[in-house]
This record gives C-alpha cells, structure tokens and sequence, in this order.
C-alpha cells in the first residue's frame, strides 16, 4: 500500500479533480445560482481544463507543479475561487520544495501551506460560509490522523471526510465572505459553492491514495 | 434559453470581435482580453484602468476613449478578469505618470486586482492605485463581510476620473478625486426577472410573476427581499428612499443615473425617471445632471438601479468635460 | 406582464414626463403629445418632424436636437399619432422653409400624417412634404399591398436629411436626399421572443423556446415565417443574405446599423455585429461606419435588425456631420 | 314601430357601439394580436370614450353629430381604424345634413357615403382582408332590403347579418391592406380584428333600431 504521494501520484490527484469538477459542474454552478452568480462550475471546469493542458510535459518537481498549476488556475479562472485555489496551489508547491513524493507528514505540511494561503487571501474565519469551512477542518483532521499513526491514504481519507462535513455544515450559515454575503440571511439554508468543490478536491486526493 | 449567440462558451471571445468591428477607434487584445483605445494618450498623463466580469455592457469597454477610461480588461461573463490580463493592461497603458485601477467591490475582482498590482509593481515598477467602489445600500457595511457591492457609481466615477486624468492631474490628485467620489455616492436596484447566464443555460433564480426582487446587484444574484410586483412609483420610493437614508443629498447639485439592466425598454426607465425625478425633487436633492438608459447591465435582467453622486462645482466641470466613448459621448 | 409602468392606460402620459425630467434640452407638449427641441432652429432652415407610435424608443423622440428632427409627435403604444398632433407640430416648427415629415409606411401612420398633411396647408398654409419609409425587404413589395414597413433606415434617413436641413438645404433638395436614401437602404429582423403591449398585458404572440420569429417588424407582430431557433451566426445569415440579395450594396461605402429590439443585452448585439461584419465583409460590402445599440426598439421584444444603407461620400458627410440628441450624439 | 333614426337614436347607436366595444375590447385586441399590433380594442375603447364625452352637450344635427364624432375619432384614436372610422362618420355627418332625423332611405345614403370613405381613405378592395369586407355588404344588404319594402329595423337588422358574414369570411383571407398585410399566407386562418368591429357597429344600430 503507498505511503507517498508520487509526482504521478499528485498530477492523477489534479486529474481525478478535473473528472469530477466535470461531472458536477452542474451542480456547483446550481449551488452558485441560489447564493451567487451561477458560475463556479464554469469557472473550475475552464480552470481544471487549463491545468491539466499545461502539465503536459509533466513538471519534474512537486514545487513545480504546484507552481504551475497555482498559476494556471490564477490566470484561467478568475473570480473569487482563480486566486483562492490558485493561491492554494503556490503554496502548496513552495512548502514541497523541490521532491518528487510527499510521505504522509511532507503532504500535511503542503496541504496547511496550501489552506494556510487561502486564508491569507480571503481573510476568511471559520463559519464565513466559505470554502475555507471544509478545508480547514480537512487539514486538521488530517494532521490529527497522522500523528496517530494512520497511513497517508487513511488520513486522506479521513480528511475528505471532515471537509464534507465542514461542507455540510455551511448550510445553516449565513454567510460573511463572497457574494453570498450580500444575500444577508437569504443566504441561511444553502450549501456553500467553494466548500463543495473543496470537499471535491479532498475526495480526489483520497481516491488517488486509496490502495 | 434564447440568446443571439454561439457556443455559451465562447460568448466572451464572440463578443470581443464584435466589437472591434464596430469600433474602430478601440484596439482589442483578443489574447489577453483587454479594450484599448487605438489612441493612446500624451505621455505624462495618468492613465486609467477598469475591468471586471462581462454581462454588464456597455461598462466597462464602453468607456473606454478619450475623457474615460484607457482600456478595460473583460473577464469571462460575470467573473472577474484575471491578474495577467491586468498586468498586461496596466504596463500597456502607462505613460510615465503611474495607473489607477478601478474596481467594483466583489471578493473576486478585488484579489485578482491585488494580484495583479503586486505583480505589475514588481515586474515593470509601474506605480499603480487602486479605487474600489462600493456604493450599494442595499448591502449593509461592516468589518466582518465583504462589504458593499460596487455598482453604477463606478460609471460616474469613471467619467469623472478619466477626465482628471485627461486634464493632467497627477496620480495622487486622481486618487483624491476618486475617494471623493467614493464617498459622496450610492445606489440600489432592483429586478423585475432574473438574467440568464450563458453558461448556465437557464434563469439564475426564478421569480413569480406577481414578485419582484429588492437590492440586488449587477450579477443576477436575488436581492435582500422578494416583494409583490409594485407600480413604477412605489418602485421609485424602493430605490430613492434607501439611498438618501443613507446618505444626505440635499446639499449640493446632484448626479443622477436612472440605469436599465439590459431587459428593460427605455419607454420603462423614462416612466420611471418620472417618479423618481419627482421624488428628488420632494427631497429636495438639486438634480444638475442626470443619465437614463443601460451604462451597467446584467445580462438580459429586467430592472433598474438608481445612482446618486453629491456633487460640486469641481464634480460637474469635470462630468461636463469631453467625452468620447460608445457608452457616453458628449463635448467633442 | 412585469414593467416598470404605472397604469397601462398612462404608459405615454408618463413616459413623457420622464423624458422631460431627463432631458432639459428639450421641451415637452404633454397635451398635443409632441416632443420639441428647447432650442428652435433658426428662421429660414427646412424643419423635419417625424412621429409614430410609441414604444420604439429611442426613436423617434431620442432623435429630436440639432442636427437631427425639429419635433417627434409620440402616439399610444404603437398606435400612429393623430393628425391634430401632426398639425401642431408642423405649424411650430415651421421656419418659413417649409416642413418635412419623416413617415414610416405602415396603412394608420400614412394616412394620419396625410390627413394632417392636408389640415396643415389649410389652416397655416405651410408647405408640406411627406418622405415615406419601406425599408424592409422581410415583405414583398406589391401595388396591391400596404407594401413594405418603414423599420430602421428610418433612423439613417433622420440623421442625414436632419444635417441637409441644418446646414440649409432647402426643402426640395431635402426631400430628393431623403428619397435618395430611402431607395438606397433596406433592413431585415428577427425575433428571439414576442413583446407585450402594455394595455394587452401578455405577449402579442407565443413563441416555444427553441423557435424564432424571422422577418417580424418594429411591432411584435409575428415574422414572416417561424423557424428553430438558430446560433448567431446563422442568424446572421438570416438578416445579411435577404439585405444583400434585394439590393446591391457592394458598390459605394455602407452604414450599418445592427439594432436591438428593447430586450436584448449590447453583449449579444456584439456577438451578432461580429458575425455580420464578417459575412458584409465576405459579400464585398465596404462599411464605412457603424452603430451597434438599441435604436428603433419594439418594447421589450428580444431580437434585432439589421440596417445596410448604400451611402456615397454625400451621404457620408452628412452622416458625420454634427449631432446632438440623445439617442445619436457626436461632433459637438 | 319607429321607422325612423332620430338624433337621439344616432346618439344612443354610438353609446351602444362604445358599450360593445368595452364588452369586448379584449377580443379585439386578441384579434389584432394574431395578424396586427395588440391594440385593436384599446384604440377604439379610447375613441368610442372619447366621443361619448364629446357629445355632451349633444350636437343638435345628425350632421354636426357626424362631424363632432368623426373629428372625435380621427383626434383621438390613431392608428388605421382612428382615420377609417372617422371618416366614416364625418362624410356621413355631411350626407346627412342639417336633419335631426333620417328615414330609412336616408339612412341608407348616410351608410352609404360613409363606407365609400372608409373605402377611399384605405383604397381596400373586397378580399383585402379589412372592415371593408364587413361594411361593404353591409351597405349593400341594407339597401337591398329598403328597396324591398323592408322597414328601418328590419334592413338595419339584415344589414348587421351581412356585416357578420362578411367578418367571418375574412378568415379565410390573405391579408393585403394593413398591417396583416406583412404577415402574407400567416394572416390566413385568423378573423380581421376591424370587421369585427365594424359588425360590432352595425349590431349597435340595429339592437338601437330594433322594436
Ligand atoms: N473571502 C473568501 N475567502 C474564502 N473563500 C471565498 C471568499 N470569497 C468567496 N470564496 C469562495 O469562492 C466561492 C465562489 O467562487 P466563484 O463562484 O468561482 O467566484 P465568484 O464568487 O467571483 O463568482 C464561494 O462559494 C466561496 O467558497
Ligand atoms: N387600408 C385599409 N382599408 C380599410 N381598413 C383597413 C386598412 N388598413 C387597416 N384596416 C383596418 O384597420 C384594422 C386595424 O386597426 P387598428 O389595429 O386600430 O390600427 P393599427 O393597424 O394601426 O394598429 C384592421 O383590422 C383593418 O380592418
Ligand atoms: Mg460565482
Ligand atoms: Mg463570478
Ligand atoms: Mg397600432
Ligand atoms: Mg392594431
């Protein structure tokens, strides 16, 4: 069973999340409608597109493939989510360093640069009704796993879960960040956009490490 | 969904070609997506940057030309552009004197234009400024959100820079202006349906047809409230009564704009204006300028957003100076 | 029906006291219903007057000011003004050099400005010319017919024969340059959508989502023929093929004006202009100028037209020459 | 049995034109929507009000009631039926002349002169699709029958009869004269909105007629 994250392994995880970004673009874009402007499926596919297109030839490096990707991401997508995912990817690579695997406390270090980033950008708290509601809770739960001895691929999992729950969790919000925020309460009762594609990233990486 | 388009994709792109052929007088960037004028303007003057999603035509490539704006950068529709776009534009643009970025406060817009300033400053030193908008009342300010939405304010306060700008005021004094700006406006809207999103392929949210919707921006989200359909003179005590709570406008002249979101007719926004016009009045706000149409648009959207700007002499000298854009065109 | 109105019945009523608000530059006739400039032309200058129904604005009062219309008599909602507006407005815009009235060929409009025609030289004795408009090649010409309807070359022929008059050309020759460019133009619509009447209160017809109205007028009468609804540049097709096979305008330099209905957005009117600049430019149709926007509107019906004049360097400078009202601006 | 129109009557006839026209505007203007504009009823809601008001104080001839009732209509209507409809009554006012009451014949040459100006303001010809395909055999029938002995009511009655007829046989029509005219073999299967009116007209004369 791995017990690292591959270069490979991380461009699978990139791809598994443009499948799924492909097959529930709808939905995001649904989610999008009812607090936003009806575009965060459009925006991820356009974006997850871009990237897989410029990771081929493949960078040599996880520093350079998440600096690849951050920037792809950053100059396709726009809106709220090009900077905050593409934020999330620079990040991640810069922490990485220049390796070609991750064991499971090097990807725990990665993972907190990438959310750490998104924070910084959007200045958002827990409870804003952001995407930042499922990957912090992702990257504690997984950092908690860890350090009690789980595998890389049962910590991810672990941590795919915790972001849908923390996904779940901003139904009941109303939000303070974002568009949804100018909804005032009307936005009460809606599943966050970004928390859900989060949450899809984080199914991927699970996927992609699942023995 | 009924569109005069092709592939729901390519809508930006389409359109971007579309109007460099009607518009000789503007010089379009097809690969970054940026609308230039096809003259650029003296060196030494401060050159003025907007941009932001598309779907709210004719802002922001319709202001773009002598008096307004130097180039605008379009993002895909209702997203905002992204930082290379903006960098591309802002080092394009230049002319010795430094850059002001205009921006509608959205979370988007503003992180990809502060991308864009760090990258811009660090690659070409250009020195860039950046105004946010955020004249929405329908949004309530606080430290702890987002913040107002930036709405039809931004075309005053494009207007009214650029022709700063135009007459050679340095950077620092066109930042002042557009604070001032800034500070002495606000506005509301509302819609009479939703707008359809290309991409989206139908209607972002549904509305009976006895409802309407109270507050809302320039994106097709809902409002802050769902009301009965109402008559165009309770309409106008919707949109004219927040904004002077909000803000006292009785002192100086007054710029007013009565905006259409691109489904309304002008036979509806001159009703309108009628009421509106009277309820000014009753106020006491002294109307010295006033527009009526579609400036800033969302999409196929049926509605309207009230703008209103305390002015001064200075406010009105530089609204009245020439302008020459496809959007606004008056004095040359 | 959702619109910002008042009572249907008042549509116009109000409407006119909206465009008096926003317009100090020009003067209301709220009891004969008819739009003048603030500004009268001077003695001795040919007046222009045009009118029609309501609901295409900005035609035909977003047309009035120098260098363009005298006056606009507005009707009910598609409905012709009546001849005792027609005869006030002739009668007061008269400088001695005779009065020209701009008709668009539909049975009620041609015969209520030929009634006023006739009251007019009666009772003031002010010569009288009339220019009827059958500009669009949707319906076949015919003696036996009410012929073809006067659509968007309307608002070409303002324009120019309205420079004519301004710099003094007197009434014959104004009226040889308005048949002149009245034979040299022609126009085609479609519709994405019906408009509804305000007094009607639904749409005038129903139109399945994934079908479109080809050939339809100014007022939200069907088009000739119904067909599935088509990408843009298929629809561009559709409206530059009839255009070009009816008339050769690969000749002289053309106008173009791709004109929207009143309820679809600029950002589509773009996407369309973009395809039919390319097939004008693939038939060998030199354009010389341009206008891509809202001009001769049918309420809030979605679609558009498409306006191709046959110009010469005549038509050209009159085309250019200075214009100042609020629907066509430039030059001043 | 009155065998006469009295000016009191041509008032009470344009007072039953108006009320019918009220009842059913909304027809008219779903007429209108099929092959016209939408506004066929409202126009002549709008006219029939408006001459309703300006015939108080009445006129004290039929031809100063033609005349007032024409100029009413042609001031305040607009679109094709402001001008047809008012020179109808204008050049039957002045066929009238200075009487305050019309026998039967009398009548007849009223209708008459007032159909030849409906006919020469829009040059329609039978089968044009207009309300002269209504008001032509009305006249007709209506002369017909007075020539045959038949009082007043009896040939204004009969007159309404061929009005009808004549509306119902516009169905079938291809437009050529106003504005269904555009709408070439598509205005085909649909009643002209003006014949309908015009029968509403003719109907108003005969119930006012009637013993
Ligand atoms: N300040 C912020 N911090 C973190 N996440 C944010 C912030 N603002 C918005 N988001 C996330 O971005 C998502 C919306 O992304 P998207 O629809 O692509 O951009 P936009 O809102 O510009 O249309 C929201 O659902 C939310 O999760
Ligand atoms: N040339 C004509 N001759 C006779 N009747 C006509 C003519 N043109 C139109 N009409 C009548 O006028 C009716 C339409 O009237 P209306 O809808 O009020 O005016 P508009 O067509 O201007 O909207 C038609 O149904 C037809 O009966
Ligand atoms: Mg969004
Ligand atoms: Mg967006
Ligand atoms: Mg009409
Ligand atoms: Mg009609």
């Amino acid at each position: 069973m791995a017990d690292t994250l591959t270069l490979e392994g991380a461009i699978a995880w990139l791809g598994a999340f443009r499948d799924a970004v492909h097959e529930h673009g709808d939905h995001l874009t649904e989610l999008d409608s009812a607090i936003g402007d009806a575009d965060h499926g459009s925006n991820l596919v356009r974006g997850t597109d871009a990237v897989m297109a410029a990771l081929d030839p493949p960078p040599d490096t996880v520093a350079a493939l998440g600096k690849k990707t951050g920037m792809t991401l950053v100059t396709s997508v726009g809106g709220a989510s090009g900077p905050l995912y593409g934020t999330f990817f620079l990040r991640a690579g810069a922490a990485a360093g220049d390796v070609t695997e991750l064991d499971a406390a090097a990807l725990g270090t990665v993972l907190r640069a990438g959310v750490d980033g998104i924070r910084s950008r959007g200045k958002a708290e827990l409870g804003d009704k952001t995407m930042y509601d499922a990957l912090g809770p992702a990257v504690d739960t997984y950092d908690a796993a860890v350090a009690a001895g789980d595998d890389i691929a049962t910590a991810a999992r672990a941590a795919a879960a915790a972001a849908a729950e923390g996904r779940d969790a901003t139904e009941p919000m109303e939000a303070r960040k974002g568009r949804a925020s100018y909804l005032g309460e009307r936005s009460v009762g809606h599943v966050d956009p970004g928390s859900a594609s989060a949450t899809m990233l984080l199914e991927a990486l699970a996927r992609t490490l699942a023995p | 969904m009924k569109k005069l388009i092709n592939d729901p994709a390519a809508v930006l792109a389409d359109a971007l070609r579309g109007i460099e052929a009607a518009h000789p007088e503007l010089r379009v960037d097809h690969q970054h997506r940026v609308i230039y004028r096809a003259e650029p303007k003296q060196d030494g003057k401060v050159a003025i940057i907007s941009g932001g999603g598309s779907g709210h035509e004719p802002l922001h490539g319709g202001f773009v030309g002598p008096g307004m704006l130097d180039a605008a950068c379009a993002g895909e529709v209702f997203t905002s552009p992204t930082p290379d776009q903006v960098v591309e534009a802002t080092t394009a643009v230049d002319r010795g004197a430094g850059v002001l970025h205009i921006v509608k406060n959205y979370t988007g817009d503003v992180m990809n234009f502060e991308m864009a300033g760090e990258l811009a400053a660090a690659d070409s030193g250009v020195r860039v400024e950046t105004v946010v908008t955020a004249d929405d009342v329908a949004v309530q300010d606080s430290t702890y959100t987002a913040g107002r939405r930036g709405v039809g304010l931004t075309v005053l306060l494009e207007k009214i820079v650029g022709a700063a700008a135009e007459e050679g005021q340095d950077l620092d004094a066109v930042v002042a202006l557009a604070q001032r700006v800034n500070d002495s406006g606000r506005s509301m809207g509302i819609a009479l349906t939703s707008c359809t999103v290309p991409a989206a392929g139908r209607p972002t949210f549904d509305l009976p047809d006895d409802q309407m919707e109270v507050g809302v921006g320039i994106h097709g989200e809902p409002g802050r409230r769902r009301v009965p359909l109402a008559p165009a003179s309770e309409i106008a005590e919707m949109l004219v009564e927040p904004v002077l709570a909000d803000h006292d406008l009785t002192g100086g002249p007054a710029i007013v704009m009565l905006n259409g979101m691109g489904g309304t007719p002008l036979i509806e926004l001159y009703v309108l204006y009628g009421e509106v016009a009277r309820l000014l009045d009753a106020a006491g706000v002294p109307v010295a300028r006033r527009l009526v149409g579609n400036y800033i648009t969302s999409l196929d959207m049926a509605g309207a957003s009230l703008t209103v700007l305390g002015a001064d002499d200075d406010l009105l000298r530089l609204w009245d100076a020439p302008v020459d854009t496809s959007g606004l065109r008056w004095g040359v």
